[in-house]
C-alpha cells in the first residue's frame, strides 16, 4: 500500500457507513460523465414508459390500437417507429411495454441480486457443513426442468405478475450465488478479513460490511449481465402463458416476434432491440460508474 | 458411444473452417441441384416421426414417409384423390353396399421378397384392432362388421370380424352398415398392410415397442424402403427393387428432413439444401407470391380454422351471445391482412365442395343484428358483459387473429374480451375438461368427407369439446352414416350442419391453405386438400442455368 | 483433493435423489398427459395406452417403480418416440451436443479471454471499448437473432455454408459461433472485471519490478486470480453448454440433445423428461465440483473443505 | 560517473477530480555501493520517485511530466520496455513494504523466487533452484528446500520480506530499492530485516536506496538523506550533516519527533498542522503553513534546491536568503 498513491487506500470497513462516504459516492459518480450519461438515458425511457402507462396515447396511437387496413408500414411521419402487421403503432407499443420490461428487468434482477449475494456470502462465509448443503440446494434447483416449474406455478396461483418475478427470480439468483460464492471464499482469508475477527466483529458484520463491498466489481457486472437475460426471459414466460398478455406487450416479446418477420419488416426487430441495447448500454455505464464511485479502495481509471 | 478422436476430429476441422471464414469457399453446387441430377428428392417433413408402425403413428409426419414405405389397397390419384388400384389390382362393392371384394395383385412383394397376401392384410387388421395395442387410429376400421366390438374388447375371437382371406390374393371386409366413403378412408395408415411375419421375429407383435421398423429390421410393400433414420437428421429411403411397379419409379432416394421450425426450413429452401418445403412461414408467404410466383403453390387443404365455444359457461350459454359473437367479426380483414396466404373465410365448418358437399347455410357478418341479439340477451350495447377469455395455444397467428378479435368485439359491441394463451398441452388439458369460454380450434380431414367434420360435434364425440348436445343433430349425422344413399346422406348433413351453425357451439373463422414452397424441378407432383405426395409419380428435372 | 471429489460425489446421491423425486411429481402434477393430442383418443384407447406404460398403477407406486429403473440406469421407453428407450435417444444426440458444446466453449474462451484481458490490459482505450461495446451487443442479440442473422449473411448471400443441417464439418461453424457469442460477451465481461481487480495488485507490481514482460505478468501472474470469476460461472454454463441448446439446434437443425429438455416437457414425456433431468443434473453436479477444483487449484488459500 | 543521476523528475496523477503532482522536480545522485535514505511523511511522494526509477508507476492515471534518470547511460524514463525488463530485476531491484500483498499469494514462494534468474538469465529450472536455495539460507531461512514448496499465506510476516529481499537480491543487482521494508513489521523484526540489507550489501557491494517515513531508521542506515515533502525535495545532506547542521525547519520537525532521541518523560514532538491538500497545491513553500519560522515571502515565492554548503541542499527560503540557522 504505497503512502504515495494520491487517493490513500481505506479500509473499506471505516467508510462503509456514515453520510459523508454516501456524499463523496454520489460525487464521484456525478464526477463520471458516462454514468451520468446512463443515467439520463434510463431516467428518460422509464419516466416516457411510465407516461405511456398514464396517458396510452402519449404517441397519438394507443398501444392497442389496430389499422388492419394499412398493416405493417415502415417507419413514417405519422408512425414514426412504423407499425406492426396489425397496424398497431410500434413506438406505442414499445413505449407501453417498456414499463413491464423495466420492472421485470430491474426488479427480478434486484430480487435475484439480493438473494444470490446473501445466499452466496453466507455459503462462502461459513463453508463446512452449511456450505454444503446450501451448495447442494442449488444443483438442484439448477437442475429442475424451468417450463414445468413455470407451468405449474400458473396451475397452482393462476396468472399473476408477482409470479413472473417469483419464477424469473427462482433461476436468475444461482449463478449470482455461486460467483458470490467463490469471491467470498477468496476474500476471506485475506488479513483485512482476519483483523475483523480479531477485533471480534460479529460474523454477519464481516460478510455484508468486510467482504461483500470487495465484490462490488464482479456483482456488478454480473448483474448488467441479467437485466437482458430477463427481460428476454420474460417472453419466454409469456409462450408459457405468464408474463404478459395480448394486446399488452414487453420488449422481449416484440423482440421475439421482429425476429420471426426481420427480413420483411426489419424495423419491427430494430427497434425494440435498439431501445433495449441503449437500456443495456446505460445500465453498463452506469454500472462501472457505480463500481467505481463505491469503490472504497480507490482509482480504477 | 461417444467416439472422442470424431469430436475431436471435428473440433479441429471446424477451427480449421472458421479460418476459412476469412478466405471464403466459393460456389458450390447446392444440394437439391445434385438431387435433380442424381432423382434424389430432398423433402422437409416438418417434423420427427415418432414412429413408422402404421398401428402406432399418429400424424401427418409419419403419414408421409408411410406412403413411401407401403401400399395400401387403394391409393389416392393425387390430382383429385380420386381412388386407383394399389395393392389390389381390382375390387367388387356387393349390391347392397356391406361386402368388399378386393384382388390382390399376384406379384405383389415385401422388400424381403415374399408375396404380400390377403392374409398378411387380415392380420395387419387383426394387429390394429387388438386392444393391447392400443392404436389411436383404430376406429377408422370401425365401419367394419365387429371391429369396434373386437377393438373393444367386447368379443374376443376375431373370426368374428369382418375380414377374411377367402384364398392368397382375394381379400373379403364385410361391413355391418353401407359406407360409401370407406374406400377414402382407406388411403388412411391404419389400412396399410404390415409384415406381420417379420414383427413376431422381433418382439411381441402387439408391443409398440417393438423394433421392427429400425431401417436394418424394415420390411415395407411400397415403393421405397428404409435405409437410414437418424433421429432428427434424416431419414432416407430408396427404391425398392421388389415393388411390383418398380420400374415406374423414377425416383432413387427420398431425402426426408425434420425440421419443425417454418423459418429454418425456408432458409434451407431458399438456400436450395431442400426440393420442398410444405409449409412457408406465414409473413413470406406474400413476399413469395408476389416476387417468386414459381417457387411457391398455394392450394386449399381439408381443413377448417373455428372458434370452440364453451356452452355450459354462462354468458355463453346463451345462443344470442353465441351468434352475437359469430356475426360481429370480419373474417375477410383475418385472412387478407393477417393470414395473407389466399385463405378462404369459412361462414360454415365444412370445407366447400368437400367429395360435392357444400353447406348451404352461413353465417351472417351483420354488425346491427348482432349487437340487437347482445341486447335480446341482456346485454345491450354490450353493459354488464362479464368478462369471458379467449383461449389459445401459443403460436404468432393465433395471438395476432385473437387479438384482431379482441378489438373487432370491442369496436362493434363494445364488449371486452381476455387473451389468454397456454402451452400446448396444458391448453389441451383445459379444452377437454371445458376450463374455458371461447378456445381456438382447426379440425384436418382425415379423408375426403363431410362426415369427418361433422361426427365431431355428436354429443358422445371426444373431440365435441363444447358441452354442446343436440338430439337432433344426433340424429341426422347418426342417419348419413348409415345410408348409402348420397341424396339422403348430404341432405341430412345439410339440415345438422344448419343446426350447427343456428346453435353457434362454434364460430368458423376460416379454411386453411397450404403455402407450399417447392422447386420448379420437381416434376410429376400434384396440389390435393389432403395434401398427398404420390411418390411413384414425381421425378425431377435439373433446372435450366 | 481425492477425498474432497470423493465426498462430493456421495453428496451427489442425495442431490440427485431428490432432483429425481421432484422431477416425477412436478411432472405428474402439470396439467395435460403424453397421449393429449387435438384429435381426442377414445377414453378405452387411453386407458390401454396408460395401462401399457404403466401409468394405470396408483402414483406412488408408479414412483418405487421408476425409482428401482433408475437405480439400474434404466431410463424407460419415450411416450413420443415408441420403439426407442431414453437411454437410445440421449446416446444418440448427446455426441453432437457434446462437440457442437465443445466448439462453441472453444470459440467462446478464445474470444471472450482475449477480448477480456485485451480491454483489462488497456483499460479505457480503444482496446477496451470496442470488445466490450461488440460484448454489450451480443449480451442483448439473443441467439435466435443471432443466428438467423449470421445464416442471412454467411450461408443465404455469401453461400460458405448450408443454412441448416448438422453433416459436414462446416456445418459446425454457424451454430458454434451463435452457441458461443453469448458465452464470449459474458465471459469478456467477467473476465475484464476480475483481471482489473488482479491487474491493480501490488504483487503485479511486484512482478513487473522483476523485469517480467507484458506477457509474463498477464500469463503467469495475473491469470490465475483474474479468471476466477469465469471459472466460477463456468460450472454451471458448461453443463448448459456441453448438454445442447433448444434454440440454436431447432434454428440450425442440429440433432442434438438440448430440444429434449423443451419439448419432452411440452410433450409430457415423463421417462424423457425424467432422463434428460438426471443426464443434465449429472453434468451439474459434475461441472460444478470441477469448477470447485478449478477453483482451489487456482487458489492455493482454498482448502479442500 | 555515479550509478544512478536523477535529474528534474516530476510525476502527476491525473485523476477524476484533478491533476495531482505528486513529485516535482526532483534531482539526486547515487554512487556505487552508496546508501541513499529517502524520508517524508505519507503523500511526500518518495515512494513515487522510486516507482517513477522502475516505471512502475500506473499510466495512466500517472505521468511522468519531466526528468531524467540516467543508470548506466541509460534514461530510464524515456527507454523502451524491453529496455527498461532488461534492468529491473536484474540491476535495480526493489522491495516493497508490504510482503504479504507484494508476493502472489497463487504462487509457490519457489517459483517466485527464482523468478528473475529465469526471465534474465538463461539458466535451467534446477541450477535456479539451487540458487534460490543458497539465498534463502543466507536470508535467514532455515528449512529452505521445504520452504520453497509453501504458499505466501503460510510465512510469517518477517519471513515474507525476507523473501521478497532473497527474491530481489538473486540476480546481485547493482541497486537495491527498499520501499519502507520495515514498517510493517514489528520492532525486533524491523531490526533484522535492516541488519539482514546490510549485510546483503556488503556482500554484494550494491547501492540502497531505503525509504521510509523513519528518520530514525534512516539515519542509522544511510550515507546520505534525502528528505521529502509534499511532492518536494527540502532538504539533501549527508547524514551527519543533516543530524548536526540542518538547514531546514521540516527535517528540524522530523528529527525532534523521532521519539529515541527524546528525554524520556518528555511530551512527544510532533509537528504541528496537516500536509496541504495534493488537489489543490499553495504557491510557495508547501511547508510555509506549518513553519515557525515562516515570514511573508515563503508564501509568496517558488522553491528551488540551493547548496547551503558543500553537498548540503536545502529548498529554505530563509536559509537561502538570510542564513537562518534552524
Amino acid at each position: 500500500m504505497a503512502d504515495s498513491t494520491p487517493m490513500a487506500m481505506v479500509e473499506p470497513a471505516e467508510t462503509g457507513g456514515g453520510s459523508s462516504f454516501w456524499q463523496d459516492a454520489w460525487h464521484r459518480l456525478w464526477q463520471n460523465k458516462l454514468a451520468v450519461f446512463g443515467l439520463v438515458v434510463l431516467g428518460v425511457l422509464a419516466a416516457l414508459c411510465f407516461a405511456a402507462f398514464l396517458w396510452p396515447k402519449i404517441t397519438g396511437f394507443s398501444y392497442e390500437q389496430q389499422n388492419l387496413a394499412l398493416g405493417p408500414a415502415p417507419p413514417n411521419r405519422v408512425h414514426w417507429l412504423g407499425t406492426d402487421p396489425l397496424g398497431r403503432d410500434l413506438l406505442a407499443r414499445l413505449l407501453y411495454g417498456g414499463g413491464i420490461s423495466l420492472m421485470v428487468g430491474l426488479c427480478a434482477t434486484a430480487v435475484s441480486l439480493t438473494i444470490g449475494v446473501i445466499y452466496g456470502a453466507i455459503a462462502g462465509f461459513a463453508g463446512g457443513k452449511l456450505d454444503m448443503v446450501l451448495m447442494r440446494i442449488v444443483d438442484i434447483l439448477y437442475a429442475l426442468p424451468f417450463a414445468i416449474f413455470v407451468i405449474l406455478l400458473m396451475v397452482f396461483f393462476g396468472q399473476n405478475i408477482i409470479l413472473l418475478f417469483v419464477a424469473i427470480g427462482a433461476v436468475e439468483w444461482l449463478t449470482m450465488a455461486r460467483i458470490v460464492r467463490g469471491q467470498v471464499m477468496a476474500v476471506k482469508r485475506q488479513e483485512f478479513v482476519e483483523a475483523a475477527h480479531a477485533l471480534g466483529l460479529k460474523e454477519g458484520r464481516i460478510i455484508f460490511r468486510h467482504i461483500v463491498p470487495n465484490l462490488l466489481g464482479p456483482i456488478i457486472v454480473y448483474a448488467t449481465l441479467t437485466v437482458p437475460e430477463v427481460i428476454l426471459l420474460e417472453s419466454f414466460l409469456s409462450f408459457l402463458g405468464l408474463g404478459v398478455q395480448p394486446p399488452h406487450s414487453s420488449w422481449g416479446v416484440l423482440i421475439k416476434e421482429g425476429a420471426e418477420v426481420m427480413e420483411e419488416y426489419p424495423w419491427l426487430l430494430i427497434y425494440p432491440g435498439a431501445v433495449m441495447a441503449l437500456t443495456l448500454f446505460s445500465l453498463n455505464f452506469l454500472g462501472d460508474g457505480l463500481r467505481d464511485a463505491l469503490d472504497v479502495r480507490g482509482s480504477k481509471d | 458411444m461417444i467416439n472422442n478422436s470424431t469430436v475431436g476430429q471435428n473440433v479441429y476441422l471446424t477451427i480449421l473452417c472458421l479460418a476459412l471464414l476469412a478466405g471464403g469457399c466459393g460456389q458450390r453446387e447446392t444440394l437439391a441441384a445434385i438431387g435433380d441430377r442424381t432423382q434424389e428428392l430432398r423433402l422437409n417433413n416438418e417434423g420427427e416421426p415418432s414412429s413408422l408402425d402404421p398401428a402406432v403413428a399418429i400424424g401427418t409426419i409419419e403419414h408421409y414417409i408411410m406412403l413411401s414405405l407401403y401400399e395400401g389397397l387403394v391409393a389416392p390419384d393425387p390430382k383429385d384423390l380420386s381412388l386407383r388400384p394399389g395393392a389390389a389390382e381390382n375390387w367388387e362393392i356387393s349390391p347392397d353396399g356391406k361386402v368388399y371384394t378386393f384382388h390382390l395383385r399376384k406379384n405383389g412383394r415385401w422388400s424381403n421378397s415374399e408375396p404380400v397376401t390377403a392374409r398378411d392384410f387380415v392380420e395387419s387388421y387383426h394387429r390394429m384392432l387388438m386392444p393391447s395395442m392400443a392404436s389411436q387410429y383404430s376406429y377408422m376400421l370401425y365401419p367394419v362388421k365387429n371391429a369396434e366390438a373386437f377393438n373393444l374388447g367386447k368379443i374376443s375371437d376375431f373370426g368374428q370380424v369382418g375380414f377374411k382371406a377367402l384364398d392368397d390374393y382375394t381379400l373379403q371386409v364385410t361391413l355391418h352398415s353401407p359406407a360409401p366413403y370407406l374406400l377414402s378412408m382407406m388411403i388412411h395408415d391404419s389400412w396399410y398392410p404390415v409384415p406381420t411375419a417379420v414383427i413376431k421375429k422381433h418382439g411381441a407383435i402387439d408391443d409398440r415397442t417393438n423394433p421392427w421398423t429400425r431401417p436394418e429390421n424394415f420390411v415395407g410393400n411400397g415403393p421405397f424402403v428404409l435405409k437410414e433414420w437418424r433421429m432428427n437428421s434424416h431419414i432416407l429411403v430408396e427404391r425398392s427393387p421388389t415393388y411390383w411397379d418398380a420400374k415406374n419409379v423414377r425416383l432413387n432416394k427420398i431425402y426426408f428432413d425434420p425440421t419443425e421450425s417454418t423459418d429454418t426450413a425456408e432458409r434451407m429452401f431458399r438456400s436450395a439444401q431442400i426440393h420442398s418445403d410444405p409449409q412457408a412461414p406465414p409473413s413470406k408467404v406474400a413476399f413469395y407470391r408476389k416476387y417468386k410466383p414459381n417457387l411457391i403453390k398455394v392450394y386449399p387443404l381439408l381443413a377448417t380454422y373455428f372458434y370452440k365455444i364453451n356452452v355450459t359457461r354462462p354468458p355463453m350459454n346463451d345462443k344470442r351471445v353465441r351468434q352475437a359473437l359469430a356475426m360481429a367479426i370480419d373474417r375477410h380483414a383475418i385472412t387478407e391482412t393477417i393470414m395473407r396466404a389466399g385463405e378462404e373465410p369459412a361462414f360454415f365448418l365444412t370445407p366447400p365442395n368437400t367429395a360435392g358437399y357444400t353447406c348451404q347455410t352461413k353465417v351472417k357478418e351483420d354488425v346491427a343484428a348482432a349487437r340487437q341479439l347482445l341486447a335480446d340477451a341482456g346485454y345491450p350495447d354490450g353493459k354488464n358483459f362479464p368478462p369471458v377469455e379467449v383461449l389459445f395455444n401459443t403460436l404468432q397467428s393465433h395471438k395476432a387473429i385473437a387479438e384482431a378479435f379482441q378489438a373487432m368485439w370491442k369496436k362493434n359491441l363494445n364488449i371486452n374480451v381476455v387473451l389468454h394463451n397456454e402451452e400446448w398441452k396444458v391448453y389441451l388439458d383445459s379444452m377437454r375438461h371445458l376450463d374455458y369460454f371461447m378456445g381456438r380450434a382447426g379440425w384436418n380431414g382425415d379423408y375426403v368427407d363431410p362426415s369427418t367434420f361433422l361426427d365431431m360435434f355428436l354429443t358422445d364425440s371426444g373431440n365435441n369439446e363444447t358441452g354442446w348436445s343436440n338430439a337432433e343433430y344426433d340424429r341426422l349425422v347418426r342417419l348419413a352414416s348409415n345410408t348409402g344413399d348420397r341424396a339422403v346422406r348430404y341432405d341430412a348433413y345439410q339440415k345438422a350442419e344448419a343446426i350447427l351453425l343456428d346453435e353457434m357451439p362454434i364460430i368458423p373463422i376460416y379454411f386453411y391453405t397450404r403455402p407450399r414452397l417447392i422447386r420448379p424441378s420437381v416434376r410429376g407432383w400434384y396440389p390435393n386438400v389432403l395434401d398427398q405426395y404420390d411418390f411413384k409419380s414425381i421425378y425431377l428435372v435439373p433446372e435450366d442455368n | 483433493m481425492l477425498r474432497f471429489i470423493a465426498r462430493r460425489f456421495l453428496e451427489a446421491i442425495p442431490v440427485l435423489f431428490i432432483i429425481a423425486t421432484a422431477t416425477f411429481f412436478m411432472m405428474r402434477l402439470a396439467p395435460g398427459g403424453p397421449f393429449d393430442s387435438e384429435k381426442q383418443v377414445s377414453a378405452e384407447v387411453r386407458a390401454r395406452m396408460e395401462a401399457h406404460y404403466g401409468l394405470d398403477k396408483p402414483l406412488f407406486q408408479q414412483y418405487l417403480l421408476q425409482m428401482k429403473h433408475l437405480l439400474r440406469g434404466n431410463l424407460g421407453p419415450s411416450f413420443k418416440y415408441p420403439g426407442r428407450t431414453v437411454n437410445e435417444i440421449i446416446a444418440d444426440a448427446f455426441p453432437v451436443s457434446l462437440e457442437l458444446g465443445c466448439e462453441a466453449l472453444a470459440v467462446a474462451l478464445a474470444f471472450g479471454l482475449a477480448a477480456g484481458m485485451a480491454a483489462a490490459l488497456k483499460q479505457n482505450s480503444a482496446w477496451d471499448h470496442v470488445p466490450m461495446g461488440l460484448a454489450m451487443i451480443g449480451l442483448c442479440v439473443p441467439t435466435f437473432v443471432m443466428g438467423p442473422l449470421l445464416i442471412s449473411a454467411f450461408a443465404l448471400h455469401l453461400d460458405w455454408f448450408n443454412a441448416a443441417g448438422w453433416f459436414f464439418p462446416r456445418d459446425r461453424v454457424l451454430p458454434a459461433l451463435t452457441l458461443g457469442a453469448y458465452y464470449a460477451a459474458y465471459i469478456a465481461r467477467l473476465c475484464r472485471g476480475g483481471f482489473l481487480e488482479i491487474l491493480n495488485q501490488d504483487y503485479i507490481r511486484t512482478a513487473r519490478a522483476k523485469g517480467a514482460g507484458g506477457a509474463r505478468v498477464l500469463f503467469k501472474h495475473a491469470l490465475r486470480g483474474g479468471i476466477l470469476p469465469v471459472v466460477s460461472f463456468l460450472g454451471p454454463a458448461v453443463a448448459g453448454l456441453l448438454t445442447g441448446s433448444f434454440v440454436v439446434e431447432t434454428i440450425f437443425g442440429v440433432p442434438g440433445l438440448g430440444r429434449y429438455f423443451v419439448t419432452a416437457a411440452f410433450n409430457r414425456d415423463y421417462f424423457m423428461v425424467m432422463g434428460s433431468v438426471l443426464f443434465y443434473a449429472c453434468f451439474v453436479v459434475v461441472l460444478n465440483l470441477a469448477a470447485d477444483v478449478v477453483l482451489v487449484w487456482l487458489n492455493p488459500k482454498l482448502r479442500f473443505e | 560517473m555515479p550509478l544512478l543521476t536523477v535529474e528534474n523528475l516530476s510525476a502527476a496523477f491525473h485523476t477524476r477530480n484533478g491533476v495531482v503532482r505528486a513529485v516535482q522536480d526532483v534531482s539526486f545522485q547515487l554512487e556505487r555501493g552508496e546508501t541513499l535514505g529517502i524520508v517524508g511523511e505519507s503523500g511526500s511522494g518518495k515512494s513515487v520517485t522510486c516507482y517513477a526509477i522502475l516505471g512502475l508507476v500506473p499510466q495512466p492515471p500517472g505521468r511522468i511530466e519531466a526528468g531524467r534518470a540516467l543508470f548506466g547511460g541509460v534514461d530510464l524514463l524515456a527507454c523502451s520496455h524491453r529496455q527498461l525488463n532488461r534492468i529491473r530485476g536484474r540491476r535495480i531491484s526493489m522491495i516493497f513494504q508490504d510482503a504479504m500483498t507484494s508476493l502472489n499469494p497463487f504462487l509457490r514462494i519457489g517459483e517466485q523466487l527464482i523468478e528473475p534468474l529465469m526471465i534474465h538469465e538463461k539458466i535451467a529450472r534446477s541450477a535456479a533452484t539451487d540458487r534460490a536455495l543458497v539465498m534463502l539460507d543466507e536470508a535467514g531461512i532455515s528449512e529452505a528446500e521445504h520452504r520453497l514448496k509453501m504458499y505466501p499465506h503460510e510465512f510469517s510476516g518477517g519471513m515474507r520480506q525476507r523473501v521478497m529481499i532473497a527474491m530481489a537480491l538473486i540476480t546481485k543487482p547493482d541497486l537495491l530499492i527498499a520501499d519502507e521494508p520495515t514498517t510493517a513489521l514489528d520492532v525486533t523484526v524491523q531490526a533484522q530485516i535492516l541488519e539482514l540489507i546490510r549485510k546483503m550489501q556488503n556482500e554484494l557491494g550494491m547501492a540502497v536506496i531505503l525509504v521510509s517515513h523513519d528518520l530514525g531508521i534512516v539515519s542509522g542506515f544511510c550515507n546520505r538523506v534525502l528528505v521529502m515533502y509534499a511532492g518536494r525535495v527540502m532538504e539533501s545532506a549527508r547524514t551527519d550533516d543533516l543530524f548536526y547542521h540542518t538547514k531546514h525547519p521540516y527535517t528540524r520537525g522530523l528529527r525532534n519527533s523521532i521519539p529515541a532521541l527524546q528525554m524520556k518523560g518528555a511530551e512527544l514532538h510532533t509537528i504541528p498542522g496537516q500536509p496541504p491538500d495534493p488537489h489543490h497545491p499553495l504557491p510557495g513553500c508547501p511547508f510555509a503553513p506549518r513553519c515557525a519560522h515562516a515570514v511573508e515571502y515563503c508564501a509568496r515565492e517558488e522553491i528551488v534546491m540551493l547548496e547551503a554548503a558543500p553537498q548540503h541542499g536545502t529548498a529554505c527560503l530563509r536559509v537561502q536568503k538570510e542564513n537562518l540557522s534552524i
